[in-house]
């Protein structure tokens, strides 16, 4: 340390590291970005500018290619994904939110070996359990069926809303609740008015977190459905075949509600991704 | 008292019992979609059509010219080999970079974690429109006169580039879920230990090695752990850039039971990706308990 | 996680409350439908599931424009279900077994139906008497009549043929014509097309010949339907022979001339656009959009013969209608309308799938149907034709596919030893006939 | 309103004894503090009270009904909590009135109420705002308005003042005292803090290890400790202890303490009697010791000299540590004062004031 640099002007090295810095950080986020953007691009994309090797960037758009995508059962797909999503939420959901109520609230016997249990259950790939559940759901009748697909998914998500609400009630603080008995509240009535008010925002997060969870799905869906794709596994089975700009264009419908979710549920997305895999 | 006794018997019968009842529907679903499914696999491993045991299913996984279970092992571990060290690096680097506070960081962090919510089929299909070639990359470097004909990223012959390009996309898409770890992991070390370091005149170098990986030891262990576990999982972005190119091991799961219809080869490829998972689970359990046990001691 | 002031304040309950309520909405709506699409089949509704049509182009014409125009002329409802071969095996299978039959109609291949017929799962469709105004050929005829009964109507044929970018006529080895290749005349061999392919090489530097060799390509009908009949005269008994080494030795030369990229490539239309090849082989309905967009361009040729004669598959496609169909009358009204002459137009115009009926055959219209046309025709003309079928292996069809398409990344991509290979797959080819015990499919057969 | 009566209260959580049988008795109208050390039991036996915890064993009767397995719903009870627990999703007004709305009172009815809880804790002014735009102070009143609005048989206070700043915690001290004196609730309040409890208190439960030390008025936990626990634990600075041996020395008895022995007054001798040659715990609080020039003239005492070893001058007290031998002693005198650290200094302390505990129970002999 040179005594010219206290209190005087910094140094080049401080405004050189800055840019530096700076470059880094942008390199980053235009390698996240970069993809997302020209998949987007070239699923709007006229065939021949997608064609052409003058055109890095197209210049001509259309809304063709997503048509073409949704005719050939894009949008029956669609609709099966956000049917089975949907399910997987409701039914993790009145599954999971109890038992993460029971693990953020109370203290009780063997808490602690079922915590673990259900955090080894969420390292489970339950991916696997796709392939005999075939035989199991020919046999009940649920093969190539919506609700089939969500029952795996809810198998998936159960783990992941267990301790994803646990942590949310947990935030809310016990003494709001213990202020509602006090005042006359019983257990169910104090969830209803109290916590579950104070819980919603995150509840949302993770109901959004499980619905982007099913949507994205792939093995289960493809291996459990011959005719009722959801999306993932329409594209994966079907779409693979199609020229280009189709698939580009599949992906584009892939990601969309993901980052429209991801924007509505940004600032819990650390922080749940940080319970779901810690 | 007896109305008393009354009361304290029905109370406790309630209130001892209700977290039981409240956790019993979910853990009960969870022990009977897995644990049927694992049995039935099983069964389905080491018994035919007739349901009779063989072990028919195993011989041809192990000696069929049409298995290919050697290679998608061989694949697997190799992607993990490859694909975890880079990530890990990345987010390391990454996390570093986005604990310091600037402008614009939020944004940056959101752009960072963006891939989190990205599935592996859209993610291959994003990279594939990158490298194909009639992707961004090819015109861009054709149109900058870098080079005359496209590179080719796809097709069995060029398995090479194919294993590239899955490198490539899983390290976009996958490296959000290592930054994650990482990043809450650097968040929880308290500034202080590092402004102390500071203080006394430690060296970026000095603080990254003697203050900062020592205080990140866990969240690195537990997110390698979990990159691991997730690579012998890796199907959907395989599938769309390589097919059966490139077999990993769920991915030959995926055919043998839908293309082919071998349930007890696939069954047995799902027996095995179980296994190594429990494997690697039980290592990462028994690593997490002690780490809880000595965060439940501490707090 | 912290709820803290901000970050409740970041998703507001008001937001919160929007998003369920969207969710809620899309729940019941979504059960609506899907109550509505499993549970309210009208007596109207049929349900005609198809192998055939399913790529997700010609699945959108059937619905939007046939079977709209289906419906607007007989009031019937058809739910077209697209699925797998295997798929409908199963389907049709455990259908029958359980006595709920669902389906109505089967569009599928030949094999299939052959199979299904010989379980006896399909109607003697000559109960619901003749097709007025319109001839079936006899062979096509003889082909539907199995198991005693009328098993199918044929509804479409295809095959598999060349395209030839005409600049590619510029670099044709030394005595061979253009004639030739049209034509399909004896010079026109698999020799023949390998000098070709190495002349484009030496000349332009590029290589230009194609095949849809990848994932979900049907490069494997090529091994099996063309190289081996024309190299051994038979599709599999011949697997493992010293003819069937003289072929892969063969394809092994003629793969250094063939653009690498194939392995990629699921339908040779765009690489033919994109110039990226100009020798293709490939189904007709995979490459007739490259023909349509620019039919000055394009020619299609028969495929050259090999030493046992010229190899190719012919693929009929049949309507059946299953026992215990759920409305039998109304498919057979649907048979009657996909076998019109105008509405088999339609579908070549719009799939590249060849009519069975010869009225229909006349009306081809000029231009690039044209141009396809009269290759499939100089293809099944052409001297020593050897027809082959798809064999009906139900759920070994893969099976079979993935030895012929083992065999050839080991010997082609991987170099290994050819005999060692055959000789590996033969046994387990042959097993898959002996396990399923479907009859060796022509011209092993004949 | 009620008298609340807890007898043999035992609360177990696992293997920790939280409470080991707690008998209280609070009359009607009342202002009992539960005073004690963190872990004492305090919180656990007034959760009790409330219903928020099932003891295991023990009853709690508000008047004549028992109440020990009720839900707290059933119970009339309110409380206020150290973090006021005002529910952050509310308004301050429908904070206050939620407990009305449960209990269906009538709307015109607690409209009424609210208002005139709010102008006692003089919240009027925020009745329509959200509980985030307000101070701690201010949610503080929010919480006590919520908790007198029903008119509960008993008031529960749990900390109530532990959030605030220093001058705010005085003051709101005297507030609530007044408020309860007005409404007249039988109040139990729970704290660790000696001040809030001698100034609110109308009787002071002295807790430790789950279990209660003594129960008096402020008065008398501070000057007749009933044993060496509340005689530690009242008072500030802390009593000073030293262990002595009664000795008789020609005929009369004698503390002897180390490096100093007391001759005890009459009164004194007679309960010693029985204590000859053993040894006891002596204490004095540093505020009945006096340097020598400032002993009030009539003071019958015993002089000590040390050397000064520390000073704490707080302005309205100065704080003394004297070295006697091995033991520190503190002294506290009123007013500010110069010494010199390492000087000597001899003090005065008032006999009267001495107390003397026994070694192997710690209960207060004198």
């Amino acid at each position: 340390m040179s005594r010219t640099e206290i209190g005087g002007r910094p140094p080049l090295r401080y405004y050189l590291s800055k840019i530096l810095f700076a470059g880094i950080v942008l390199i980053a986020c235009s390698w996240i970005l970069l993809p997302i953007v020209i998949s987007a691009l070239y699923a709007f994309s006229t065939p021949k500018d997608f064609y052409s090797p003058k055109e890095v960037i197209p210049l001509h758009y259309t809304f063709a290619n997503i048509k073409e995508l949704l005719d050939l059962g894009a949008a029956r797909a669609t609709m099966n994904s956000v049917i089975v999503a949907c399910m997987t939420v409701v039914f993790s959901f009145i599954l999971g939110l109890p038992a993460g109520y029971a693990f953020a609230r109370f203290a009780f016997k063997g808490k602690d070996s079922l915590k673990l249990l259900i955090i080894g259950l969420r390292m489970f790939p339950m991916l696997v359990i796709a392939v005999p559940l075939v035989t199991l759901y020919i046999r009940l009748g649920l093969n190539d069926t919506l609700l089939g697909v969500a029952l795996a998914h809810t198998t998936m998500a159960l783990p992941f809303v267990i301790l994803i609400t646990s942590s949310i009630f947990v935030s809310v603080p016990i003494e709001l609740e213990e202020a509602a008995f006090v005042f006359g509240l019983d257990r169910t009535q104090t969830f209803l008015r109290i916590t579950l008010p104070l819980a919603l925002p995150g509840l949302t997060a993770a109901a959004i977190f499980t619905f982007i969870m099913s949507w994205n799905e792939v093995f289960m869906a493809a291996v459990l459905t011959l005719t009722n794709r959801t999306l993932p596994a329409f594209i994966l089975t079907s779409a693979m075949a199609a020229p280009d700009f189709i698939k580009f264009a599949a992906s584009f419908i892939m990601i969309l509600p993901a980052l429209i979710f991801v924007f509505i549920a940004r600032k819990y997305l650390i922080s749940m991704w940080g319970i779901t895999i810690r | 008292m007896n109305s008393s006794d009354q009361n304290r018997k029905s109370f406790s019968i309630i209130e001892r019992y209700l977290p039981y009842f409240l956790i019993a529907p979910a853990l009960s679903y969870l022990l009977f979609f897995i644990g049927y499914p694992l049995t039935q696999g099983i069964i389905l491993a080491f018994t035919d059509s007739r349901g009779h045991f063989t072990l028919a299913h195993i011989n041809y996984l192990l000696y069929s010219p049409q298995s290919l279970f050697y290679a998608a092992l061989k694949n697997t571990l190799m992607l993990a080999a490859v694909i975890i060290p880079i990530q890990v690096m990345i987010a390391l680097g990454l996390s570093l970079l986005l604990s310091s506070s600037f402008v614009g960081r939020d944004l940056a962090l959101y752009i960072v974690i963006i891939p989190l919510t990205i599935s592996d089929v859209a993610g291959g299909l994003i990279w594939y429109s990158m490298l194909s070639t009639n992707g961004f990359f090819n015109k861009f470097l054709m149109a900058a006169g870098l080079i005359h004909s496209p590179i080719h990223f796809f097709g069995y012959q060029y398995r090479a580039m194919e294993f590239l390009a899955i490198v490539l996309a899983e390290v976009w898409r996958a490296t959000a879920i290592v930054f994650v770890i990482i990043f809450a992991g650097l968040q929880m070390i308290s500034r202080e230990y590092i402004e102390a370091a500071e203080v006394f005149g430690a060296s970026t170098w000095v603080k990254l090695r003697h203050i900062i990986f020592p205080m990140l030891k866990p969240s690195l262990q537990s997110a390698l752990l979990i990159r691991t576990l997730f690579a012998f999982q890796v199907f959907g972005v395989v599938m769309v850039l390589a097919g059966r190119d490139i077999p990993v091991l769920a991915g030959e799961a995926y055919y043998e039971q839908t293309e082919l219809y071998h349930y007890g080869v696939a069954a047995l490829y799902a027996i095995i990706i179980a296994a190594i998972s429990v494997i690697i689970g039980y290592i990462y359990i028994k690593m997490f308990k002690a780490q809880y046990i000595r965060e439940v001691g501490a707090g | 996680m912290r709820l803290s002031r901000n970050t409740r304040k970041a998703i507001s309950k008001a937001a919160a409350g929007v998003i369920v309520a969207i969710i809620v909405i899309v729940i019941a709506a979504g059960v609506g439908y899907w109550y509505y699409t499993t549970q309210q089949r009208g007596p109207t509704k049929i349900i005609w599931a198809s192998t055939q049509l399913v790529p997700p182009e010609e699945q959108s014409f059937v619905k939007g424009t046939l079977l709209a125009d289906f419906k607007k002329k007989t009031g019937i409802d058809v739910e077209f279900v697209g699925m797998s071969y295997s798929q409908m095996i199963t389907r049709i299978t455990s259908e029958e077994q359980a006595g709920k039959v669902t389906i109505s109609l089967i569009g599928d291949l030949h094999g299939d139906l052959d199979m299904m017929a010989s379980k006896g799962y399909l109607m003697d469709l000559s109960k619901f008497g003749t097709l007025p105004g319109r001839t079936f050929p006899k062979v096509l005829m003889n082909y539907a009549k199995l198991h005693g009964i009328q098993a199918y109507i044929p509804w479409m044929t295809a095959t598999y043929v060349m395209v030839i970018n005409k600049k590619a006529f510029k670099y044709l080895p030394p005595g061979l014509t253009e004639e030739d290749v049209i034509k399909g005349t004896s010079k026109w061999t698999y020799d023949a097309l390998l000098a070709w392919a190495k002349n484009l090489y030496e000349k332009t530097g590029k290589k230009l010949l194609g095949f849809p060799a990848g994932p979900h390509g049907l490069f494997v009908r090529f091994l099996h339907g063309y190289l081996y009949p024309a190299f051994t005269g038979a599709q599999v008994k011949n697997f493992d022979s010293p003819d069937a080494v003289k072929m892969w030795q063969y394809l092994k030369k003629l793969w250094q001339y063939v653009n690498p990229a194939s392995t990629t490539w699921d339908a040779m239309a765009d690489p033919l656009l994109k110039g990226q090849v100009w020798i293709a082989w490939d189904h007709t309905a995979r490459i007739k959009d490259a023909i349509e967009q620019e039919p000055n361009q394009f020619v299609v040729v028969p495929v050259p013969q090999g030493p046992k004669g010229r190899g190719f598959i012919l693929v009929v496609a049949g309507l059946a209608i299953p026992k215990n169909a759920p409305n039998p009358k109304a498919a057979w009204k649907l048979i009657d309308y996909l076998t019109q002459p105008s509405t088999q137009v339609e579908v070549l115009k719009k799939t590249g799938f060849f009519p069975t009926v010869q009225e229909a055959s006349k009306s081809i219209p000029s231009g690039a149907l044209k141009v396809l046309a009269e290759g499939v025709n100089a293809q099944l003309n052409a001297p020593n034709a050897l027809v082959a079928m798809i064999p009906s292996l139900g759920s070994k069809s893969g099976d079979f596919k993935s030895i012929y398409i083992t065999a050839f990344r080991r010997i082609v991509l991987q170099g290994e030893d050819i005999q060692k290979v055959l000789s590996e797959l033969g046994p387990q080819l042959m097993k898959l006939f002996k396990e399923t015990g479907a009859p060796l499919p022509p011209p092993d057969s004949g | 309103m009620v008298d609340v009566r807890l007898v043999g209260l035992v609360k177990r959580f696992g293997k920790t004894v939280a409470l080991r049988g707690i008998d209280l008795d609070v009359r009607d109208g009342e202002f009992v503090v539960l005073l004690g050390p963190s872990g004492c039991g305090k919180t656990t036996t007034l959760r009790i009270v409330a219903g928020l915890e099932k003891p295991d064993e023990g009853h709690v009767f508000f008047g004549d009904r028992e109440v020990t397995y009720l839900p707290p719903k059933d119970r009339n009870v309110s409380m206020v909590f150290q973090s006021y627990a005002v529910w952050p999703h509310m308004k301050v007004k429908d904070n206050i009135a939620f407990p009305l709305r449960i209990r269906k009172v009538p709307e015109d009815e607690v409209q009424r109420r609210v208002k005139w809880a709010a102008e006692l804790l003089q919240i009027e002014t925020l009745l329509e705002r959200y509980p985030h735009q307000l101070s701690g102070g201010q949610r503080q009143r929010v919480a006590v308005a919520r908790a007198i609005v029903i008119e509960p048989d008993v008031l529960l206070m749990d900390e109530p003042l532990s959030n605030l700043d220093a001058l705010l915690r005085v003051k709101m001290r005297s507030e609530l005292k007044k408020l309860q004196r007005r409404i007249g609730v039988t109040t139990i309040y729970v704290t660790h803090d000696q001040v809030e409890a001698m100034t609110m208190g109308d009787r002071i439960a002295v807790m430790n290890a789950g279990k209660i030390m003594q129960v008096g008025t402020p008065e008398d936990i501070y000057l007749r400790p009933a044993n060496i626990f509340v005689g530690g634990f009242v008072g500030s600075p802390q009593m000073n202890f030293f262990d002595a041996t009664v000795t008789e020395k020609d005929g009369k008895l004698i503390l002897e303490g180390p490096g100093f022995s007391i001759p005890l007054m009459e009164d004194q001798v007679s309960v010693l009697k029985d204590y000859v040659g053993k040894t006891v715990i002596a204490g004095i609080r540093p505020e009945h010791m006096f340097p020598k020039d400032l002993a009030p003239p009539k003071l019958k005492g015993v002089e000590i000299t040390g050397d000064i070893d520390f000073v704490e001058a707080l302005g309205s007290d100065t704080i003394i540590h004297l070295r006697v031998g091995e033991k520190i002693l503190v002294i506290k005198v009123s007013g500010s004062h110069h010494y010199k650290i390492g000087s000597k200094l001899t003090v005065v302390f008032d006999l009267s004031k001495l107390h003397v505990f026994r070694k192997d129970s710690g209960e207060a002999i004198i």
